[in-house]
């Protein structure tokens, strides 16, 4: 049962302890996952920016990423830099911690987008 | 519009910004997380750092390196939402348009894209779309752009952060409203 | 528009960080709110145990707890605490970081719990 | 049951957790978060060190402070669990029930109510539903025990961490259930 690492994760929050803290949630089940992050803005202050969000994203060594997000600026941002970068980005409107906990397990397990995607579908609520 | 007209706007909005930033923040603090006053300031003082080194000599130049400050300094959903429209003016002058009302048409519908927000749903798209339109119409003015911005207070929110507080975000000022009709007058000021 | 600090939140995480970023992005929006959180187990592992969280309920100044949480065990040990104390405890099986969020915005802006589970109810997912 | 032989079976049962820690949090590695061995192990011992300070004597304080140490320590969803069968064994023991059958149905019934889970749901359920039932006809032994800890193996997991791995949680032992067989089998050996 080996971790699929051709599909990553990224994940951005308006707090970087958000985002640390849910990193360490997910190492606990998926140690193997490619997982980068972008906590705050790139000045450290709560919020988010696109550029932050980009340097999670190029840091990624997955070639076709799953984005999770805490509230709407984030998913603005992210809208944009899907605009600026040659990843493909996949973004998912589920709950945030609940959502990014499932997407890590199902990696590490072996699963592909496709069938990750079906799990996630219950956890939609954005 | 030309080069000296959008900086010379920028000199008025950063001003104006500057002026208006606890105001801004105090509105963002009724409905919001009251850093729209601070995000908009950030985001004037990085425009025109950007706009002294990157020495823009098209308007398409000019545009893109407004973009690229707010939306790598704003911090907040209007860093996104300015730098969307800004993108979609440079993509705009890009193919030679100068006009003003097309130029604001694209950033207008770049925004609301963006945001995927829709009149009435109380936020900068309230001021953007109309305005726009108006602008088209040879009709805009201050006392028009007043109005729109207005006109958001008996709403409630549908889309940002005032829409958690559902019925609780209405007889309040949209942040991002208000600070969008600072961006439109100080535009018809440096453009008149 | 006084907020309603009769109703008190509490914030129930696996992780120290998760709740301590939450903390710091519900601050922004509700600096009135009586919010207390348990993260981790009382020795620091990540996990959740019924001692901490009893710690996190006395600790809450407000009558009326409503409760939210990240993964099932908290859940366990939730409705175990339940038990254990005299307050009326409110678990709510929604998105935690938007869950949360959501609360304290509407607690700060005055809301009563029976108006602010009207707004939690599309995000239940648990 | 008499509270010597709730002790004995709490040594017995702890030696077993101390030698299948690495065993047990393997089985967790699998469809969970790897820290099941360690999480009973930490319980085993808080046990241990809380009847020796509570001295307790008679059958319902006994079982209450095994509970208190398994709430406050084992720090998973099993410790809730664990703890509320020893929390209904104490209140079932304060009635003066100190039948093995009785109380044994009294736990499994808390367990299940804590966690929701039905059995089938690949989780501890699994093995303290039928286990209870078993004692009750006086068949409760250690090929029973075993026989429904490996039947974990083929289900998929509906309840707890491993119901996250859906599909891929098939063909694992549960491992609150593989624990569950071994606080039974000691327990039989401590009142045979
Ligand atoms: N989805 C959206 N569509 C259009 N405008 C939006 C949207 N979300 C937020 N806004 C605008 O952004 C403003 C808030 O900006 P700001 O305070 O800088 O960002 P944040 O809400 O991230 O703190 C709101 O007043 C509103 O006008
Ligand atoms: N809802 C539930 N109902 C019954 N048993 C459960 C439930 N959730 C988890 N379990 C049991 O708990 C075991 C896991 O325990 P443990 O690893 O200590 O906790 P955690 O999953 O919090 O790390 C599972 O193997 C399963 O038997
Ligand atoms: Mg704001
Ligand atoms: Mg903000
Ligand atoms: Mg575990
Ligand atoms: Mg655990």
């Amino acid at each position: 049962m080996a971790a699929n690492t051709q599909t990553g994760m990224v994940l951005v929050s308006h707090v970087p302890e958000i985002v640390a803290g849910i990193t360490k949630l997910i190492r606990q089940v998926a140690p193997d996952v490619a997982l980068t992050t972008a906590g705050g803005t790139s000045d450290g202050d709560i919020g988010t920016d696109a550029t932050h969000i980009l340097q999670a994203i190029d840091a990624n060594p997955a070639t076709d990423l799953m984005v999770f997000y805490d509230l709407g600026s984030a998913k603005m941002n992210l809208d944009l830099v899907t605009d600026m970068t040659d990843k493909p980005l996949h973004r998912y409107d589920v709950a945030f911690v609940e959502g990014a906990y499932t997407c890590a397990a199902l990696l590490q397990a072996g699963d592909s987008r496709a069938e990750i995607e079906k799990q996630l579908a219950p956890l939609k609520i954005k | 519009m030309n080069v000296e007209q959008v900086k010379q706007w920028m000199q008025l909005f950063s001003a104006e910004i500057e002026k208006n930033k606890d105001y801004l923040s105090q509105l963002d603090t009724d409905i919001g997380d009251g850093d729209h006053g601070n995000n908009m300031a950030r985001g004037v003082k990085a425009v025109e750092a950007g706009l002294a080194k990157d020495q823009p000599t098209d308007l398409a130049q000019t545009f893109k390196s407004i973009a690229m400050s707010l939306i790598s300094k704003v911090g907040g959903a209007s860093g996104p939402l300015y730098g969307t429209a800004f993108l979609e003016m440079a993509k705009a002058a890009k193919d030679d348009e100068n006009d003003l009302p097309a130029l604001l048409q694209a950033a207008a519908a770049g925004v609301a894209k963006r945001g995927g927000a829709k009149v009435g749903d109380k936020t900068m798209v309230d001021v953007w779309l109309p305005a726009a339109a108006d602008a088209k119409q040879g009709q805009l003015n201050d006392a028009v752009i007043d109005k729109l911005v207005a006109a958001t207070k008996p709403l409630r929110a549908l889309k940002g952060r005032a829409s958690y507080l559902g019925e609780r975000s209405i007889g309040h000022l949209d942040p991002g409203a208000v600070s969008t009709g600072m961006l439109l007058k100080t535009l018809l000021q440096a453009t008149k």
